[in-house]
């Protein structure tokens, strides 16, 4: 037993609080808008140029002047604003931007990231990635515990190239939540039905 | 001071020539200079280089340039959706500069703005700071960004007025006003051409000082990837 | 998440401390936050650092807190108008440090987003350039400014709705979305405070993000030079 | 005979070409944008966060957000436009604003500008000169030739806290024109009833 990926969605989505300015990454943290919990109010902020994203449209209500940073259609808010590039990433620079969930290819125990490329593969770049990282008041990573051949993404040392040194705060996989704190990964909580031992098991990074 | 033009063509051709450099607006393919991009296209100038976030898709945006092998150089912060880019970039027919997206903004903007250089966060202990230099400002480290100074914008707004003056409509906003700062010369294609005095000066988001030539034209405005939840 | 606070005093007083550093918007008299600068007068915190372009006239916007001696030190670009800052200048009791005007502007700007550091040519070879560093680029020569962040930032919108976003009006707007951009909490007063939804998204000056608490209040909007011309 | 102060503004209008971005100075180069040549279009910033700036109302008109880098009330015209003083300075320090025309204490001649303070006197700050004359294309500055113990204002140095190191590109004075060009000043034109002679002998700077 382990999380599926809306169950670590809904977990990542604990994470927020009122009042939060977030960015979610592609993939599973794009879920996590589904699981916002009762109660509280954030605002997503989308790096293209956009703070507050609504979901999608309903069939053709679509708007090829109004995207999220995945390309996909999306609509506005009440409450809405636009700006430029430059301003958008002015504010993840900045820290205005309170926390980023993102994907991961690998986390090091001291919170180094790698989630761009793989060389020998094809490299796409990387996007809004190395600015949000290095920008936003904390990085919440939520990815599979292991990759599809069954090692831990979670690494002494990271093999694949940085998209930031020492960025990362939390890991949420399908095994549980690790913090980076001193000396290595804290475990925070198991996942249903995963045991403590299970998840050191599947785990390559030092926990302390 | 006449800004207006009456084709793609017009506006750009007796600007264009073999390596040079263009900034080109647009974040996907939302809010990219489409018409532009086409005359570019048909006026044939060869081995450019471009800084634009994205390279378009295999037959729209900067894609129809990389089809016809007009790109010698791309400088951009992800290229994932055009098989052709991957097919020269791997074959080592192009030239690609990797920016972090924020970096590129910021360098654009900065070259406009008389800004030859900055430090930022972004790419520290990342292949993107390789060779450039480190400083420390209290207790952290930076690296050091230079302006990008090209010499054609290209650019998609929502409206102009006849002096240049530019509204963009939602997200179509993004790189549009920063590469219109970086260039040289910068050329417009807009939705509209409306009566000078019908924009309020407090809705303008690009005065027009900034811009030195304008087309009014029909967009096709693809999306790229159509998204849509069931009705409720 | 509350943002709307019911008074000056209520946004501010649990803010204010003895010794902080405070930037804020305006021009002149144009679109200075009159309300919460007497509310700062009124709670009499004292050796405040202003980040601001002027300084007020004597009985007006900063001047108030000249008078009552609560300021240690102005950052400004031009102070000509005021004959009790020039008297504790003079005297020494007030320290200054000029700014040229534009890089006041981007300081405040570079510190919100993120920029540590940037370099300018305004002021190389004048006393602004002393102790600083100097660096070529193109063969051109600048030097380094760095952001200038501060405790807080006191602003003046026109409207705002209750998630922060905020339009300012015609030359009101100056220094004010950037002196929001630079501190840790920002304050801001406007005329009205609109519903949610009622302002366009595409029309809004500074997103929600870089305010954190606002009120709205009848203001004086006192004029320095009214000059007119003879009706046609 | 020599130009007064209006004729000194006329002589600065000829400087103006169409489809210009120009700033004026407070003084003598405001009364510029009363001698814009028929048949042209200069659009005038103002530094504070407007392009295209329009006259002064009339009276009941004045409006407390619409004023010019001098602090005067002005209005605005069809194609005018707000902005951000960061954005104001952008234009300026990036080029895009093509000439400055600007009052002066010293001019040197190697085109040095001193025009922001005199040391022991009343130190008002330098605004947005600095960043004006370090910016703009092309920077003529409109003067007195001399001060009012007589005294030239064009020397072989300035004496002065600079404002800008070798930034002006002509000078219009009351006695005439003169470019800064290697090795000192050019007679460009003298002013109505002023000689070649009279004007060199007014002039502390070389002139080649």
């Amino acid at each position: 037993m382990a999380w599926d990926r809306n169950q670590m969605a809904a977990r990542a989505a604990l994470e927020l609080q009122d009042g939060m300015y977030v960015n979610l990454g592609i993939g599973i943290p794009t879920l996590v808008s589904n699981f916002i919990p009762e109660g509280i109010t954030v605002t997503l902020q989308s790096e293209n140029g956009m703070l507050g994203t609504g979901p999608f449209p309903v069939e053709g209500d679509e708007d090829a002047d109004l995207i999220n940073a995945g390309k996909q259609t999306i609509t506005e808010l009440p409450q809405t604003s636009y700006f430029d590039s430059a301003i958008a990433f002015g504010m993840i620079r900045g820290g205005k931007i309170a926390m980023a969930i993102l994907g991961a290819m690998e986390v090091a125990e001291n919170g180094d990231l790698a989630n761009w490329m793989i060389p020998g593969k094809l490299v796409k770049g990387m996007g809004g990635a190395m600015d949000l990282v290095a920008g936003v008041g904390r990085v919440v990573v939520v990815m599979d515990h292991t990759n599809k051949h069954g090692d831990s993404k979670l690494l002494t040392a990271c093999t694949l190239p940085l998209t930031g040194k020492a960025v990362v705060d939390r890991i949420i996989t399908n095994l549980g939540v690790l913090d980076v704190v001193e000396g290595g990964l804290k475990i925070i909580e198991t996942a249903d039905g995963v045991t403590e031992d299970e998840l050191r098991a599947a785990t390559a990074a030092t926990i302390v | 001071m006449k800004k207006v033009y009456e084709s793609a063509a017009e506006a750009l051709n007796d600007l264009l020539f073999d390596g040079m450099f263009i900034a080109a607006g647009g974040f996907g393919l939302c809010g990219i200079p489409e018409l532009l991009l086409q005359a570019i296209k048909d006026n044939g100038a060869r081995n450019l280089t471009f800084a634009s976030n994205n390279a378009g898709v295999d037959d729209f945006g900067i894609g129809i340039l990389l089809q016809s092998r007009q790109v010698k150089k791309m400088i951009s912060s992800y290229v994932g959706e055009n098989a052709e880019f991957m097919r020269q970039y791997l074959s080592g027919e192009l030239e690609v500069e990797f920016n972090p997206q924020g970096t590129l903004a910021e360098r654009m903007r900065a070259a406009g703005c008389g800004i030859p250089g900055f430090y930022t966060k972004t790419g520290v202990g990342t292949v993107i700071a390789e060779g450039k230099e480190h400083r420390e400002f209290n207790g952290e480290t930076y690296i050091l960004e230079e302006g990008l100074s090209v010499d054609l914008s290209i650019v998609k707004a929502w409206k102009a007025d006849a002096t240049g003056n530019l509204m963009f409509r939602k997200t179509a906003r993004n790189f549009n006003p920063l590469a219109a700062m970086c260039g040289k010369v910068c050329v417009v294609e807009v939705e509209e051409i409306v009566p000078t005095g019908s924009l309020d000066g407090d809705h303008i988001h690009l005065p027009g000082v900034y811009v030195h030539r304008i087309i009014q034209g029909t967009h096709e405005k693809r999306i790229e990837q159509r998204t849509t939840r069931a009705a409720a």
